[in-house]
């Protein structure tokens, strides 16, 4: 639906989020004014003042375009995707954190009291009562209500449903130019939308397509940091170099920056079309190439990742199948079989 | 010996993936000289140890297997000539991310069989079952987060415990 | 290093007391440490097995207990008699293999706030050590008065190479150790077919007749083979064939004179060390000839004649080489 | 008829390690290498198949085992790798707790040395052969006297036994094992 | 589901049929088909079940007939029988889905007898292993893609390794198919272990008088190359199509000039003990044919035993021979080979006597071995037929023969030579034959299971052989006075006669050893070579045991002979023949169809990361410099799956394995049965503690 003004409706939400994702938007430099010449903006907590009870009084569906950035890690990040779900008509889980869970999904490494426990008695915080964060709290003027942690952190996708995802932690601005682009040509009639539930803003292969150093076949002996290699080939493939390098598993789109930069690609655009499991893809092709044969030399050269899942499962932990909410919901599905 | 139904509250599931030339076939000629392991064992089989794919691995973890035993031919007698070298690569670096996970490194092993070791094959089943079976289910339960979302459906927000706050 | 446990066993304490002194002295010369376990009791020989094989097996578990408390650095225990290495051997290997062993001996051991944890000592037999440890090269360069011309029967009887729980000897039947040893010690090697045979162990006791058989056999066997004396491995067959030499040819109406004396005994010979102080004048049948030879300047071929070698005739058929170590 | 099983399994239950039992193939090569076969009225082969026939009584009164000198060389010849030295310690025992005895001269001398070890801790030579002697071959005893002065002689019998310190401790070992082999044959009798 | 679980659905809604298959009692005595049937029905119906049935006998026509009959009138698209092994019936259901007009590749065999009936004892829990094992089918089957079978020419040419009888027998039948065969032999002539033979039992006609015109049949026929004093060293390649290189060790004789006139070898001054051809117990020459009849008839000259080559002089050889055919400067050479199937007949190694202590071979003169009689009685061989002892001269007297030396002892050999109780009883024969002496036969059964054997038996028993049923215990020299005084340097057998329940010590002046078979010492990496598997022993597994006997586990390397295991004669010949006639099959096939198990690239999502590059052995896997893309030759790919695993994009996906049919049977097999008995186990064990 569209406003009187002839303008779309356009609202932007960050749930668990660091606000790089609402920067990058903003990033889009000039072009933001062709945006705001587009859209009406009705909710966008980063960039304006708005009240949740605003956006409970619109109609349902009258959003027309709605970016979602961030995980899902406290009853208000549920409550409120849930409402804005309702409200809108497209649904845009927007960046790493809201399509795999990203950093704050590595929180599903531990448990939520073991997390409490770091920030609020860990170093350097004074905190002689061992206090917690509650969600209803007794005081003098009367009860806090604050909002209750998840036991998980979960991606978007696994709270509500989404229409479409765009990677990246952030999403390149150019990316968003385009998908705010081809969405806007959607709603205005003049072009399709993509298939519902498909990755916007991204390629279809992975990071090496994009990638222009030198590549032959591998065969890894030895995994370095960067700080470890005598000088860094400039035109050579990284992980021939042995620097850990994602891009082989990760999804294109990003205009392979880091690795042509002479960093390793982190993975932060996901894995590419179809694939179950982003560590796994990783982890089997690292393994593949490692050139040794026996169980000790294997060792050896694996030793050279000294945090395998930090490697693996920086961006996917919230959306993968063993700590995932997904995962947990299979766990207990396959236990229903009491007689 | 857990071959006769185990007085044992807890039976796990344990998946075992077979190499279609040498542990499979080993699996078959356990069958046809009746020799007995636990039920709880299952059989996948695929063209070779090297398929096994760690996707395959983790899904079977997250659909409730309490353990999964990679098997293949013995080093240096691979149908494909090297292939199980590269399964021995990935199971080396999948066994450190699960271990990191929190599964027991029990959880997840690898056995080689040749064709003819039918024998073998059904005492190293046997074997793991009941070191799995001592280890109990696969405890999803020692991440609280989890075990709680299986109890809550995940839409209802779930409360925090309120331990050390006053009032 | 610091040396070896030390288990004597009843009869080096007794009646084999010249096989404890000797190998003493020997292994003296040689620099080798041996720590006798301190308060050890009898192995209980077949004997107690034979009537409650539980007590006999913590009988001798007593003694491996005693052993892995007094180890302090040292993991070997030798014992030169057979029947108590054989009994060692055993108990600790029968508790690696079988947890109800373990869990029921400790279980028994634990009266006396003793335990004992399987495979904490090697259990072996003082003949393998010098052997293998030692090594025959040490041992020659120690030969101070090569044994020339003396013709030795080498006899290591049961349990040393059989059963042989911990697969230390390529061959159970013809073992050639003791052959190799005694001919690094200058002397002359008899072929001694019955090198593994049964000296009759308690047979003597039980049932004379097939025991004085089975020592017949052996003398007989030496003698044919031309030996001045035989050497042994262990306590009880020097018991046998030493002792009861007398009553056997009593027996058979034979009169065989054959010296038996512990190998310890004859190594310290060629040590040139004291007969007396290796025990030699105790043994029954008096190896007072025998050792006439040693020292004495009489070139080999001037011993006894070697019996007659078959001249090779050209229709002869070849015989097949004896198996290498190597062979399957 | 179950008779059978139930002898056997009495046997393997009181075979220290595996007996084997069950694997023989009556080849005979136990009893083809028998030393002291002659003075058996049963082959060790022939003892087998019988005790598989559940023949208790015969097996148990056989003076088999008890001429077994433990040589080892069926042990070590068995083509089943049966460990028959220890059936035949298992059958003995079994004898022994049921009050079976065979051959008196044998158990006789295995109780004189048995005594021995309750007494000192260690064996006591001539108190062995002495006593053992007196009550079997007092006949032999004359021929016997020329070797056993010259063992004296030779210093190689001493007439004072050696005592051990932990001897009372040692006792309470071998009660404690002979309690729990009880109970272990109890047990395993009934299985 | 995940996202990808689904990856490539099929496309028409899945209509699964289910057969469950009883196997008689097999199955059914163990597994409760009935329960498996309506649980597939129920449970897998939201999975795309419409019709689950039971039947006795799936794989009869009867059974086969109503998989038709469904796919047919109930328009099924996939079916799931769940019976026996896919390496047992695969091709059957698939054959049946064929004839319904069904791509067989939409049939998937799940075995419930191999993996539950037969493995497990308790009926619930085979039972709800079983539904799991259905459900496992059923969710894989859904995400099958119809295929067609891979086609490879067959290349008409044949590898037989190894010139024994059945070798020779394979080739022989190969080769006058009018097909081309390559026969490698280690040995300088072919002819195997039956070349050194007397008689055969149980018909005694003389070995060579059958053998020789066999073997220069072979030597001469137009198809057949002789490749002998030769070793394969390498092959590679597959099925139809395999590459294999030769090593000719040289002969130092010109093949081309010698002539065979057997001058060199009557003036070659080095005389050695042949321990080959003449068992040990017979000389040859430094340059030599093992024997008269050797095929081919040119010499070879072992640089080992020549003086030439030990000290640098002599070359009576070379300066002899009247054709000038002595090349003391040959060089090995290697020639390759493009063959299409192979037959593995290496036959077997006797075993080594030496190692069983107690019967003093190697020490006492007088004991032989089975093959140094066999060279004995032999009239062509070192004593020209005289049955005599190591002497050379004396006539036994006495003569006891030893069964099982080596074999049906867990000492060495745990099996059964096959071979040995009819070798020994023609030995006594033979005996009987050449001297009037007693015999004695040592026995723990006689094993006389073939056509005119136990006949035999009868016969040399009626010849007056005294049969003592006892394993001898050991054979020595030393006497037990005084009873034995008389027997002072004969041997003495010990043994106990199990039949009379005593020991015995036998006198005898020669003791005959019939020593077992044993797989040839590099049977392991002669496996490894040819990529087939050995059992524990090393002998070649077959295919299958019964129903395929011959075959082995790979395409195109079949196997005859002792190689497969001990066997007499007579089935050397038959497994030599079975093999042959496996391959003259397909040789005029011309081409096969192999299953179409092989990965594919999606090049629009290969990014050319070249991971997967160096994974193939086959080097299947091509990298296209220009496009920067992976492709996979199918004609060399095998289907490992090793590379579809690696793919970080996903890229690569294998027909007959795929993600899809791999994640959707795990899915299946770990599918709740509702706690029959069987795990997953129920609820409150489950129940995370708190």
């Amino acid at each position: 639906m569209t406003a009187a003004n002839g303008k779309h409706r356009f609202a932007m939400y960050w749930a668990a989020s660091c606000g790089g994702c609402d920067i990058a938007v903003l990033n889009l430099h000039e072009a933001i004014l062709d945006f705001a010449e587009r859209f009406d903006i009705v909710f966008w907590p980063a960039v304006m003042d708005a009240k949740y009870r605003d956006v409970e009084a619109m109609p349902d569906g009258s959003i027309d375009l709605t970016l979602v950035s961030g995980s899902i890690r406290n009853a208000e990040n549920a409550e409120i995707v849930r409402l804005l779900r309702r409200k809108s008509a497209i649904l845009v889980a927007f960046g790493s954190c809201a399509t795999e869970g990203c950093i704050p999904g590595l929180a599903n490494l531990g448990t939520t009291a073991g997390l409490l426990d770091v920030v609020f008695d860990g170093p350097g915080t004074d905190n002689p009562d061992h206090l917690r964060p509650a969600s209803r709290v007794a005081v003098p003027e009367g009860e806090l209500h604050l909002p209750a942690m998840e036991p998980l952190v979960r991606t978007l996708d696994q709270v509500v449903e989404v229409d479409y995802r765009m990677p990246g932690c952030p999403p390149e601005s150019e990316r968003i130019a385009e998908v705010v682009g081809l969405l806007t040509a959607a709603l205005d009639g003049k072009a399709g939308l993509p298939p519902r539930g498909s990755v916007v803003g991204a390629g279809h292969s992975t990071v090496c397509d994009e990638c222009q150093r030198d590549r032959s076949a591998k065969r890894i002996s030895e995994f370095r940091r960067i700080q470890q290699l005598p000088a860094l080939d400039p035109g050579l493939c990284l992980l021939e170099q042995g620097l850990p390098c994602n891009g082989s598993a990760t999804r294109d789109g990003c205009g392979a920056k880091c690795p042509l930069a002479g960093a390793p690609c982190i993975g932060c655009y996901g894995p590419a079309d179809g694939v179950v499991e982003f560590g796994a893809r990783l982890l089997s092709a690292f393994a593949s190439v490692v050139d040794a044969s026996e169980p000790e030399e294997i060792d050896r050269i694996l030793d050279g990742l000294p945090d395998p899942v930090g490697q693996f499962y920086r961006f996917s932990l919230a959306g993968s199948l063993l700590r995932g909410a997904r995962a947990a919901r299979t766990a207990t599905a396959t236990r229903e079989s009491a007689p | 010996m857990s071959i006769a139904p185990s007085t044992s509250p807890f039976e796990p599931v344990v998946l075992a993936f077979t190499c279609n030339w040498c542990s499979y076939r080993a699996a078959d000629l356990a069958g046809t000289a009746r020799i007995k392991y636990p039920p709880s064992v299952r059989l996948i089989r695929l063209m070779c140890s090297g398929r096994l794919d760690p996707a395959f691995v983790l899904r079977a973890f997250a659909s409730g297997a309490d353990a999964v035993v990679m098997t293949g031919c013995w080093p240096a007698d691979c149908h494909y000539r090297i292939q199980n070298v590269k399964a021995l690569r990935r199971f080396e670096l999948l066994h450190r991310v699960l271990v990191d996970l929190g599964i027991e490194p029990e959880r997840f092993q690898r056995v080689y069989a040749s064709a003819a070791e039918g024998q073998q094959l059904a005492a190293a089943f046997t074997r793991i079952v009941d070191e799995v079976r001592s280890l109990g289910p696969l405890a999803w339960g020692r991440q609280p987060g989890i075990a709680a979302e299986s109890e809550a459906p995940a839409d209802e927000p779930s409360t925090p415990a309120l331990e050390g706050v006053p009032g | 290093m610091s040396g070896y446990l030390y288990y004597p066993g009843c009869s080096l304490a007794g009646s084999a007391r010249a096989y404890a002194e000797s190998l003493t002295a020997v292994l003296d010369t040689l620099g080798v440490r041996l720590r006798e376990i301190d308060d050890w009791n009898c192995c209980g020989a077949t004997e107690y097995l034979t009537l409650s094989p539980l007590a006999g097996y913590a009988l001798i578990g007593r003694n491996l207990a005693l052993a892995e408390s007094q180890r302090n650095g040292s993991d070997t225990l030798v014992a030169p008699c057979s029947a108590c290495y054989v009994n060692l051997a055993k108990t600790d290997r029968y508790m690696r293999e079988s947890p109800v062993m373990r869990e029921q001996l400790n279980g028994a051991l634990a009266a006396d706030g003793m335990h004992y944890t399987p495979g904490a000592v090697a259990v072996r037999h003082l003949l393998e050590v010098l052997v293998e440890d030692i090594g025959l090269e040490e041992l020659e360069r120690h030969v101070t008065r090569p044994l020339t011309g003396l013709r030795v029967a080498p006899y290591l009887g049961c349990l040393v190479s059989r059963p042989d729980y911990d697969r230390r000897w390529a061959r159970r039947e013809q073992p050639l150790e003791l052959d190799r040893l005694v001919a690094a010690l200058g002397a002359e090697v008899v072929d001694f077919p019955l090198r593994t045979a049964c000296c009759g162990g308690h047979m003597t006791q039980i049932s004379p007749d097939t025991g004085f058989e089975l020592i017949r056999r052996l003398v007989e066997a030496a003698d044919r083979g031309g030996a001045d004396l035989l050497v042994t491995v262990c306590p009880m067959c020097q018991m046998n064939l030493d002792a009861y030499q007398g009553e056997m040819n009593h027996h058979f109406g034979t009169d065989y004179r054959l010296p038996i004396l512990f190998f310890t005994q004859l190594i310290g010979l060629a040590f040139n060390l004291d007969a007396s102080t290796l025990g030699i004048g105790s043994e029954v049948v008096s190896a007072r000839d025998a050792l006439a030879r040693i020292g004495v300047e009489v070139p080999t071929v001037e011993g006894e004649p070697a019996p007659p070698r078959r001249a090779k005739r050209s229709q002869e058929l070849p015989m097949p080489a004896p198996l290498a170590e190597g062979d399957r | 008829m179950t008779g059978d099983r139930a002898f056997s399994d009495d046997i393997r239950a009181a075979t220290v390690g595996e007996s084997r039992l069950d694997a023989c193939i009556q080849c005979g090569t136990c009893g083809g290498s028998c030393p002291s076969a002659r003075d058996m009225d049963h082959t060790p082969r022939a003892l087998f198949a019988m005790a598989r026939a559940g023949l208790r009584d015969e097996v148990l009164r056989s003076n088999t085992s008890w001429m077994c000198v433990s040589c080892y060389f069926c042990a070590v010849r068995c083509p089943q790798e049966i460990h028959i030295p220890d059936v035949m310690y298992a059958i003995k025992s079994i004898a022994t707790r049921e009050g079976i005895v065979p051959e008196r001269t044998a158990r006789d001398f295995s109780r004189t040395f048995v005594d021995n070890i309750h007494r000192y801790g260690r064996s006591f030579e001539v108190g062995l052969v002495a006593r053992h002697y007196l009550r079997h071959y007092p006949f032999r005893l004359p021929g016997m006297a020329p070797m056993g002065i010259s063992l004296v002689t030779k210093g190689r019998m001493g007439f004072v036994p050696h005592r051990i310190r932990g001897l009372a401790g040692l006792r309470t070992i071998l009660a404690r094992a002979s309690q729990l082999e009880a109970g272990d044959a109890r047990r395993e009798v009934t299985v | 589901m995940t996202r990808a679980g689904r990856g490539a659905a099929a496309p028409a809604e899945p209509r699964v049929g289910v057969y469950v298959c009883h196997c008689g009692t097999n199955i059914a005595g163990m597994v409760d088909v009935e329960a498996v049937r309506d649980w597939a029905a129920e449970r897998l119906g939201p999975h795309g079940v419409v019709v689950a049935r039971d039947y006795p006998f799936m794989c009869s026509s009867l059974g086969q007939e109503l998989i038709e009959q469904d796919v047919r009138e109930q328009g099924l698209n996939r079916v799931v029988v769940a019976a026996c092994s896919p390496h047992m019936h695969e091709k059957t259901f698939r054959g049946a889905c064929e004839r319904a007009g069904l791509n067989p590749y939409l049939c998937e065999l799940v075995s419930i007898r191999e993996q539950a009936s037969w493995v497990h004892t308790d009926r619930d829990a085979a039972t709800a292993k079983s539904k799991a094992i259905v459900a496992g089918g059923v969710l894989r089957v859904r995400e099958h893609a119809p295929l067609e079978p891979l086609r490879v020419p067959i290349n008409e040419a044949t590898l037989v390794v190894g010139g024994g009888i059945a070798g020779i027998t394979a080739a022989l039948e190969i080769a006058d198919a009018g097909f081309p065969v390559h026969l490698v032999e280690r040995q300088p002539s072919i002819g195997g272990h039956m070349a050194q033979f007397d008689k055969t039992f149980p018909t005694l006609d003389c070995a060579a008088c059958i053998l020789t015109p066999r073997m220069v049949t072979a030597g001469t026929h137009p198809n057949i190359t002789l490749h002998t004093w030769s070793e394969v060293t390498e092959v590679s390649g597959y099925v139809g199509n395999f590459t294999v290189k030769v090593l000719h060790r040289p002969r130092y004789v010109d093949t081309d000039l010698c002539t065979g006139c057997g001058i060199c070898e009557e003036k070659c001054p080095a005389r050695v003990v042949d321990p080959v051809f003449e068992a040990g117990i017979g000389y040859r020459k430094a340059v030599y044919r093992p024997f008269p009849q050797a095929v081919p008839k040119f010499p070879v000259l072992d640089p080992e035993s020549c003086i030439f080559f030990q000290r640098g002089t002599c070359k009576a050889c070379e300066k002899l021979c009247p054709t000038h055919a002595i090349r003391l400067d040959q060089q090995p050479e290697e020639v390759t080979l493009q063959v299409g199937n192979i037959v593995l007949a290496t036959g077997f190694e006797s075993f080594d006597a030496r190692r069983v202590e107690p019967y003093g071979y190697g020490r006492l003169a007088n004991v032989f071995t089975s093959l140094e009689f066999e060279r004995m009685s032999n009239a062509s061989g070192p004593t020209g037929g005289r049955i005599v002892l190591r002497d050379g001269v004396t006539q036994p007297q006495t003569v006891g023969i030893v069964h099982c030396v080596g074999s049906r002892d867990r000492n060495f050999n745990a099996y059964c030579s096959a071979i040995c109780c009819m070798q020994s009883m023609k030995f006594a024969h033979l005996v009987r034959e050449h001297t009037d002496a007693t015999v004695y036969e040592f026995y723990i059964d006689i094993r006389a299971a073939g056509k005119g054997f136990d006949e035999f038996y009868q016969r040399v028993q009626d010849e007056g052989t005294i049969f003592v049923r006892g394993r001898v215990a050991e054979v020595t020299d030393v006497l037990h006075l005084p009873e034995e005084a008389k027997h002072d340097g004969q041997l003495i057998i010990q043994v106990e006669d199990t039949l009379v329940g005593r020991q015995r010590r036998i006198p005898v002046d020669m003791v005959i050893l019939s020593v077992g078979l044993e797989p040839q010492p590099d049977a392991e990496e002669v496996a490894r070579r040819f990529g087939i598997t050995c059992s524990s022993e090393g002998w070649v597994i077959e295919r299958h045991p019964k129903l395929d006997p011959v075959a082995t586990m790979t395409e195109g390397v079949f196997a005859a002979g002792c190689a497969l295991g001990p066997r007499d004669i007579p089935t050397s010949v038959a497994t030599g023949s079975a093999a042959a006639a496996r391959i003259i099959g397909r040789i005029q096939q011309r081409e096969m169809a192999l299953e179409p198990i092989r990965a594919t690239v999606d090049t629009e999502r290969c990014s050319g990361c070249r991971i997967c590059n160096d994974l193939c052995p086959y080097s299947a896997i091509e990298f296209d410099e220009a496009r920067a893309v992976a492709e996979v030759n199918p004609a060399l790919c095998q289907g490992c799956g090793v590379c579809v695993a690696a793919c970080p994009a996903g890229a690569i996906s294998g027909t007959g394995f795929s993600d899809a049919q791999i994640l959707g049977q795990i899915e299946g097999i770990l599918m709740s049965t509702n706690g029959t008995g069987g795990s997953p186990a129920t609820e409150p064990e489950r129940a995370v503690p708190a």
